[in-house]
């Protein structure tokens, strides 16, 4: 073959028909192979997986089922059925006659519609003709209203002869019926008995992968009713953040996770496993149904996005299942992901969002751990935080320190406040990794002395009114365990206890013969607080001078001799004033500002370090300081912490630490020194936060608390709105964590740690269980203004807080809204009885025996329950009512019988053996002997 | 002579290639983007919903879910029933008007009887009915995506009522 | 220097030459050279039969079709400036048209003159019946006359959508239904309930062809952004396309149509 | 006056009126193509004009901005319903005489040059068309209503006019005859026009009598089944699509007496007097029969008459079913709406099992 082309032609025809098929080829096969990209995703492989599981879970439910049909009855039922239709065989010459007329009335029926449907369109039409002419006034209105009542009389009539032929179709449907009832009965027998089974298999048969099945999910055809495809929730009411704008939040989750909401996949491995706390999460019922809520508005995570298991932002919650993930679905930390999932550990975080500005959140445990650390440590005081502005300063109140503790102690106990108590709430600003240079140590010391003396100088005398007139030590101390101030101290004598309860309130008693200057002080802040602090949370405890004694003279006893021995060292003049030209030259030359330095004499100098310092370190943040009225926290705001970028937390040169939030305010929060490590910081510009010394597990739970401070505006329809109600007992639960109620009593399952020192629950202070609804609250108010012993022979004392009126009605109120009582009841209507019924509650009195325990006022023995001539100020009639019913409901584990329990009565003999009246007539006896009580209120 | 034949099958074969392959991948990618109009998910509103318990209703018409997701909820005849409220002319929304006791449509003016089964204007059918069922609750689930139609004998269908 | 002069002088400048290769249109050269040479007139024959002209012949209706398509691309640019397709935005931003933007009325010329399109495009249609134009050798230009003329209806139908109003979603879903009713590809058409397999429905709401043009089951915000990229992009460049061949075709086939 | 008029607007009578009018007007071609004609027809219709838009309620619909455009078009299509006819007449006097067309003269086929003719025609168009578009655009306001509300319709619902006579047709046909099966035989119809028109006269001119069922055929379909139908769903058809007359008030409660019945039904229960069977095909084997004669007989039917004869010698075999076809697809729309009005017949062929109206 010659190479020669044809005239014209540059290439040879078959050669560029070789070049097209070939490139023709290659687009075919990159066509096939776009469509296969896009159709391969790893959640078609999961969502076979759950189709799998699905079947093996309906093939035991079949089984099951098929056991639990009876086999006799079945086939008696099928020889049933075959008698019934030899029956009708039998009938069938009625049978066919039957619907013969049936069929005649059926086209009667029919016809009959079309009749009728005629003649209502020209009854609507002459009645607008006929209005409208009416109305104009016009002629023809007369003979229109003539034409339309002739058709409303037809139509009439035809809906009559509709009516009856229907009645007569629905009696010959029940003929047709009654001539084959056996057949009909036998067939529904059947079908009720194998109903279940024929719904299982039904469902079983839709999980067979069948050509339907591959024709649905094929590709390219998927458009048209697949069954593997993307689920989703899409919620308006959480958005997601894109700055500026909020979008609805759209998760995909349930795409992989297809039984989260199905009970019966519990033991499925992730991601086939059914959520595990479907009570409160995810079911229709809950309160956090799916289809409101999706995943992700608790999770976090990246819930829109399915291409893989990483593209989700799924965050492993340990070492392990990290390598588990990574061995497993390739996983990698997330990249460029605004807020990766939560450790599933910190998904309690999530509810802050929604959940704000209350003081405690059941069902939220871990939450609440966090909430309380963040109480104890008071974070707040130096970091703003939304929702928690109401909180007092943490710290005692410095304004007349002079008179409570010796500068010396002051300048040891700051320097180094774990070295006088482990126990210590004050953390440690001195000492600490990044300022234990000998350098820096020395400026520190300067720095303390002039705080010690600034607060000196600023301190009010004050003058204790009681006198120290030594006591008896062991008395005191078994005072301590039984008065109840273990609510919320800890004291070192009673370590064991102590470590039980777990109080967080008030400080931990240790050393206090080292610490108080004036045993004379010590009585008189025991007797009454507030006559040293005013606005103290701790209450008196009603204590006789004997009493106070006792407990100041064991207190007194409790000695930290290393503490005593301590001698701090003096300031350093020099020091001092470099240190006070480096605060002047801030805004001046250092000329100028050593210049202003000699300006001042020795004591100003000193004063105003003092007063520096005192800024410095935020010391007025916790304690009340006169000079800093109104001033900022030093600490960074902290509300929207959880939200804040990853790459504006320093991590400096710490590299052991784990890169992502939550590391870093763990970490933080153990040692937030450990950032200036490795770093040349100077003096001014070291990391000020303190060291709590808190351990990894109050870290861990802070944390937690802190990572929920996010960012996100849910919109108003999302965030949990507290109602009136709700609102109302919040602001008194707010009181009551204020003064720390929740230390000893426990308030429908919140707090009450002190009762775990007790053997017998009994005798700690009362559960508050529905307490709005038990007592009266004009009674609450006056008892927290006066408080009188209920249950005299218990030790533990109900404390006199000093409350304002607003504080006494906020926390009455806060109880009452909690119980759902809109108000308080009034009871002083006189008792009416019955015929016969106060014989028969005098007659159940005694046989309950009731006097036996609620002994005062009737018998001399000891009382042990409360009195009952006091009953009536101080419940709700509903609430005794119900108390009698079912005292456990209330107070589980109380030495209350249950008389009527299950509603059955024990005196069969009394009111016919009826609960209810038996009860009632109880109530009513003990309103009764109440009145006489008001009467004459000597009796007891 | 015989060579040249193979020449003209060989130079035949290859343009054929050539045109079938090009003209099957141009019809794959413009297929593409026919597949690509239709979108995998959609963020129209949910076809379930609950719709309280059946004692909720009384004998008639229950506008309560009309305007959320589309739904009459009837009760007629001790049957209670999820009624369409999408004119089976045009797709209208027609008006439930006590007085008449009738649905009517005011796009082009077609009537229907409270059952759903029409009787004036050009509605060429009745109303379609939706899936009902009763939850283990005791509520109504009324399920959207499976409708029930007069025409085709589906209103006597277990699932297209709740007996009451 | 009198009027002429200067303007003379203006024509023997370099610019002025680089632009316009040939003297005034007041002979016959340079009339043929003016309509040769540049390439919009260039559309036109040099010479044509005087009846095409003729008012009374043509009424000019094909060329008043055209240039309402150019006025609308332009006025139809313009409004994009401040229109934005989505729920949200769109009915404010109609409103916006009419109250603050300056020169608002451009919604108004946009509106009339795509009315005015539909019009003239069937009067040109009834025109080219009525003189018997369609007749060989134009049988393929009428055929691409009556494709342009059902995309005209269709662009006035998907720029109906846009203001977002009842007007607009009542009107669409009216019409988009119609689809819905197309025979074995719409669900509401004869044939669908065929096709249907168990619980397989192959032709459902969720799938037929007034699904595809909404990307949604009604007249949504999806569909909103559908007809607004069909309305400004799609159609407009098959329309453009389709003009240029039309007008070639005019050319081909032996100009505007006179008597044979 | 008013009254009768609101009644004989009703389609039941007018759309007879118009039909006859048209074919009248078509007849007497000649008569109606003369500029005494137009004087006297403009003479009578101005005064008539001006006495409509007196009426409140005629002048409200008129002017509400969305129906311009139809005014516009109405206007315009009377004249030129006029103006082919008036040249059509002059043509064919001129070619009974052995003469050639108007336009065909040797002045009218005289090459002109492109600039100035046609450039400064086309530019006075375009001037012409801005100020038009413009003194519109500032005379009317572009309408818009409430916000987008997807749960609540309006009162009537309209589509654009220019497929209300799609929509007036859906009063007649169900959606998928006069929403897809109609248009689309109406755009394939048209683009098929020149293949199947093969009649070499009339080319480039206008004539009548060289291309009389052409136009004819054409003018029906636009004047009448196209324009009339359009003036009826824009001015006539208020809410609830109900017939309202040009003077009539749009009350929203007006109730038309209205009941159709199948023809199914028609058989069954009225004629056989039995109920309707089961099988849904039996129930409509009348209908289906009817359809299929009405399509497929009825082409070999007019085979019979001189009409199909010299049709079918003409344009051959192909051409004539498709011409037939096409015709009787036209025809069906009146057919179906005589049978609506004369029987209340809803529909021939009654399948709503499959969604097949007829």
């Amino acid at each position: 073959m010659s190479k020669k082309q044809e005239p014209g032609m540059a290439y040879d025809m078959s050669k560029l028909n070789k070049v097209f098929a070939i490139l023709s080829i290659g687009l075919l096969i990159t066509t096939f192979w776009v469509f296969l990209d896009d159709y391969i995703r790893p959640w078609k492989a999961v969502q076979l997986e759950a189709l799998q599981i699905r079947q093996s879970k309906l093939k035991e439910k079949v089984e099951e089922a098929k056991k639990n049909i009876d086999q006799e009855k079945l086939s008696a039922l099928e020889s049933q059925l075959a008698q019934g239709q030899k029956d009708a065989e039998g009938r069938v010459d009625q049978i066919s006659k039957v619907q013969a007329e049936m069929k005649a009335i059926e086209r009667d029926i029919k016809q009959e519609t079309i009749v009728n449907g005629r003649l209502n369109s020209m009854v609507s039409a002459t009645t607008f003709k006929y209005e409208i002419a009416n109305s104009h006034g016009d002629a023809n209105a007369q003979s229109l209203l003539k034409t339309l009542r002739n058709f409303k009389k037809d139509f009439e009539l035809s809906r009559d002869r509709m009516k009856m032929l229907e009645s007569t179709m629905k009696e010959k449907t029940k003929l047709l019926d009654s001539l084959q009832a056996e057949k009909l009965q036998a067939e529904k027998s059947i079908e009720e008995t194998t109903r279940t089974l024929d719904l299982l298999k039904l469902s079983l048969a839709k999980t067979n992968v069948t050509p339907v099945f591959a024709i649905r999910n094929a590709p390219f055809l998927d458009f048209l009713d697949p069954t593997l495809k993307i689920q989703q929730i899409v919620i308006n009411n959480v958005t997601d953040d894109r700055y500026f704008v909020s979008v609805p939040k759209v998760d995909r989750c349930i795409t992989c996770h297809t039984f989260i909401d199905q009970t019966g996949y519990e033991d499925q491995p992730n991601p086939h496993k059914t959520h595990p706390n479907l009570e409160l999460m995810v079911a229709t019922d809950s309160k956090h149904p799916m289809k409101q809520f999706g995943c992700t508005s608790c999770h976090g995570g990246e819930g829109h996005r399915v291409h893989d298991f990483n593209s989700a932002a799924h965050i492993p919650q340990n070492e392990e299942q990290k390598a588990e993930w990574i061995e497993k679905y390739n996983w990698h930390e997330p990249h460029k992901i605004p807020q990766p999932m939560f450790k599933l550990q910190h998904t309690e975080a999530s509810c802050v969002k929604c959940h704000q500005g209350v003081e405690h959140l059941p069902g939220a445990n871990k939450l609440n751990a966090g909430w309380e650390k963040m109480e104890e440590y008071g974070c707040y005081a130096c970091h703003k935080i939304e929702g928690w502005e109401h909180k007092r300063m943490p710290g005692p109140s410095l304004q007349k320190i002079s008179s409570k503790i010796t500068k010396e102690f002051f300048k040891n106990w700051v320097w180094s406040p774990k070295g006088f108590n482990q126990h210590a709430k004050m953390p440690a600003f001195f000492a600490q990794s990044n300022n234990s240079k000998p350098e820096f140590m020395e400026k520190n010391i300067v720095e303390v002395n002039a705080m010690a003396e600034y607060i000196w100088d600023k301190a009010e005398g004050y003058k204790p009114f009681a006198k120290y007139q030594g006591g008896n030590a062991e008395k005191g101390k078994e005072l301590i365990k039984e008065v109840g101030c273990m609510g919320c101290h800890g004291v070192e004598g009673w370590d064991a206890e102590s470590k039980k309860v777990g109080a967080y309130a008030g400080p931990y008693l240790t050393g206090t013969g080292s610490k108080v200057k004036s045993p004379d002080w010590l009585v008189s802040w025991l007797i009454k607080p507030s006559h040293y602090q005013e606005d103290t949370i701790m209450p008196s405890l009603r204590l006789t001078d004997k009493e106070a004694n006792d407990i100041a003279a064991y207190l007194l006893s409790m000695r930290n001799t290393k503490f005593d021995k301590l001698k701090f060292e003096t300031l350093n003049e020099d020091l001092r004033d470099e240190l006070l030209v480096e605060y002047f030259a801030a805004f001046d030359t250092l000329e100028v500002a050593e210049q202003k330095v000699a300006a001042m004499s020795d004591r100003e100098r000193t004063l105003e370090l003092g007063y520096r310092s005192v800024g410095k370190y935020g010391c007025y943040s916790c304690h009340s300081i006169e000079g800093f009225d109104g001033r900022q926290g030093i600490g960074p705001e902290l509300t929207k912490e959880g939200s804040k970028p990853l790459t504006q937390f320093g991590f400096n040169q710490q590299h052991d630490i784990e890169h992502s939030r939550d590391g870093w305010i763990k970490a933080h929060l153990i040692n937030p020194r450990r950032w200036d490590g490795g770093l040349d910081k100077p003096f001014k510009d070291l990391t000020r936060m303190p060291n709590f010394y808190m351990t990894e597990k109050e870290a861990e739970s802070m944390t937690l608390a802190i990572l929920g401070q996010v960012s996100d505006e849910v919109p108003l329809k999302g965030v949990k709105r507290l109602n009136a109600q709700e609102k109302l007992a919040n602001e008194g639960m707010k009181v009551v964590n204020k003064y720390s109620c929740v230390g000893c009593h426990s308030i429908d399952g919140w707090g009450g740690n002190i009762v775990k020192m007790y053997d017998d629950a009994n005798e700690g202070p009362p559960q508050l269980n529905r307490e709005g609804f038990r007592v009266q609250s004009d009674w609450l108010y006056h008892f927290l203004g006066n408080v009188k012993p209920i249950r005299p022979w218990l030790k533990v004392r109900m404390p006199s807080f000093n409350l304002s009126t607003e504080e006494k009605n906020k926390i009455v109120t806060g109880f009452q809204a909690k119980a759902s009582q809109p108000t308080f009841v009034a009871n002083d209507a006189k008792v009416e009885w019955e015929p016969g019924e106060r014989a028969a509650a005098l007659k159940l009195f005694e046989a309950l025996a009731c006097t036996s325990c609620h002994a005062t006022g009737f018998t001399k023995d000891q009382a042990s329950a409360p009195n009952l001539y006091k009953a009536k100020p101080r419940l709700r009639p509903d609430w005794i009512e119900a108390w009698l019913h079912n005292p456990q409901e209330f107070m589980p584990g109380t030495v209350m019988p249950s008389f009527w329990e299950g509603g059955e009565s024990l005196e069969e003999g009394i009111l016919g053996g009826d609960a209810n009246k038996q009860v009632k007539a109880l109530v009513k006896y003990i309103l009764e002997i109440g009145e006489e009580e008001i009467r004459s209120p000597m009796r007891r | 002579m015989a060579k040249q034949q193979l020449n003209r099958r060989e130079f035949f074969s290859f343009l054929t290639v050539g045109w079938v392959a090009f003209t099957a991948a141009t019809a794959g990618l413009l297929s593409l983007a026919f597949r690509f109009s239709y979108p995998n998910v959609n963020f129209e509103p949910e076809m379930e919903f609950l719709a309280g318990g059946p004692s909720e209703f009384e004998a008639g018409v229950d506008e309560r879910y009309k305007n959320g997701f589309g739904v009459w909820m009837v009760k007629q005849d001790g049957k209670l029933f999820a009624l369409s409220n999408i004119c089976t002319h045009l797709g209208c929304i027609p008006s439930w008007m006590p007085a008449e006791k009738k649905f009517k449509c005011p796009c082009h003016g077609s009537g229907y009887y409270m059952s759903g089964i029409n009787f004036e204007g050009p509605a060429p059918r009745p109303l379609e009915r939706y899936k009902v069922s009763l939850t283990p609750e005791g509520k109504i689930r009324v399920d959207k995506t499976k409708v029930y139609r007069y025409e085709k004998g589906e209103w006597n269908n277990p699932n297209s009522f709740i007996s009451v | 220097m009198s009027a002429k002069g200067l303007a003379d002088k203006v024509r023997d400048t370099q610019v002025w030459k680089s632009i316009f290769r040939h003297g005034p249109p007041n002979n016959s050269r340079n009339r043929a050279a003016v309509v040769a040479g540049n390439v919009f007139l260039h559309l036109h024959p040099i010479k044509l039969k005087k009846s095409g002209v003729q008012l009374g012949y043509t009424w000019c209706m094909g060329g008043l079709t055209f240039f309402i398509f150019l006025a609308l691309t332009v006025t139809g640019v313009l409004l994009m400036f401040y229109y934005r397709p989505t729920a949200e935005y769109a009915f404010n931003d109609i409103i916006a048209l009419r109250e603050h933007v300056p020169l608002g009325i451009m919604r108004e010329i946009h509106r009339w003159g795509a009315h005015a399109m539909v019009i003239t495009v069937w009067l040109h249609m009834y025109r080219v019946f009525m003189t018997g134009s369609y007749k060989p050798p134009r049988e393929f230009n009428w055929g691409v006359g009556v494709i342009l003329l059902v995309l005209t209806m269709l662009l006035s139908f998907t720029g109906y959508l846009l203001p977002w109003d009842q007007l607009a979603i009542w009107a669409i879903t009216v019409g988009s239904n119609m689809a819905k009713a197309t025979p074995f590809a719409g669900h509401g058409g004869p044939g669908a309930a065929l096709a249907q397999i168990g619980d397989f429905v192959m032709v459902s709401d969720k799938n037929d062809v007034r699904f595809q043009l909404l990307a949604g089951r009604f007249v949504g915000e999806p569909a909103l952004l559908r007809f607004y990229i069909l309305h400004c992009v799609f159609i407009p460049l098959v329309v453009g396309v389709l003009i240029a061949v039309h007008f070639w075709r005019v050319r081909k086939d032996g100009g505007i149509s006179a008597p044979l | 006056m008013k009254h009768f008029i609101n009644i004989i607007a009703d389609p039941i009578f007018s759309f007879p009126i118009f039909s006859l009018l048209f074919f009248a007007m078509i007849k007497w071609y000649r008569v109606v193509g003369t500029k005494k004609f137009a004087w006297i027809f403009l003479a009578i219709s101005v005064p008539v004009t001006v006495w409509f838009l007196a009426d409140p309620q005629f002048i409200k619909i008129i002017l509400w901005p969305d129906n311009i455009p139809i005014n516009i078009l109405v206007i315009l299509i009377v004249f030129l319903t006029w103006f082919p006819l008036y040249k059509a007449a002059e043509n064919d006097k001129r070619l009974e005489q052995g003469l050639e067309p108007v336009e065909a003269l040797p002045e009218n086929r005289e090459k002109v040059w492109a600039w100035p003719n046609l450039v400064y025609t086309e530019l006075f168009a375009i001037i012409a068309g801005t100020i038009f578009l413009v003194v519109w655009a500032i005379i009317f306001k572009a309408p818009l209503e409430e916000p987008a509300n997807p749960t609540w319709a309006p009162n009537p619902a309209k589509a654009p006019w220019y497929f209300l006579g799609l929509q007036e047709m859906l009063v007649y046909f169900d959606p998928w005859m006069a929403g897809v099966v109609l248009p689309g035989l109406i755009v394939v119809g048209l683009i098929a026009i020149p293949y199947l028109d093969t009649n070499p006269k009339g080319n480039g001119y206008y004539c009548f009598q060289d291309r009389k069922f052409a136009i004819t055929g054409f003018l029906y379909g636009w004047l009448v089944l196209w324009i009339y139908l359009i003036i009826v769903g824009t001015f006539l058809r208020g809410p609830n699509w109900t017939f309202y007359g040009p003077f009539e008030y749009w009350d929203f409660h007006k109730v038309v007496a209205e009941y159709n019945v199948n023809l199914s039904e028609f058989l069954w229960l009225k004629w056989l007097n039995t109920s309707m069977p089961k099988n849904i095909f039996v129930r409509e084997a009348l209908g289906i029969a009817l359809t299929f004669a009405y399509l497929i007989g009825l082409p070999f039917i007019s085979l019979k008459t001189k009409f199909g004869k010299d049709l079918l010698e003409k344009v051959g075999t192909m051409r004539y079913y498709i011409v037939i076809f096409l015709v009787i697809s036209m025809g069906s729309l009146p057919i179906k709406m005589v049978l609506r009005w004369l029987f209340s017949l809803k529909y021939i062929v009654a399948l709503p099992e499959i969604e097949l109206n007829l």
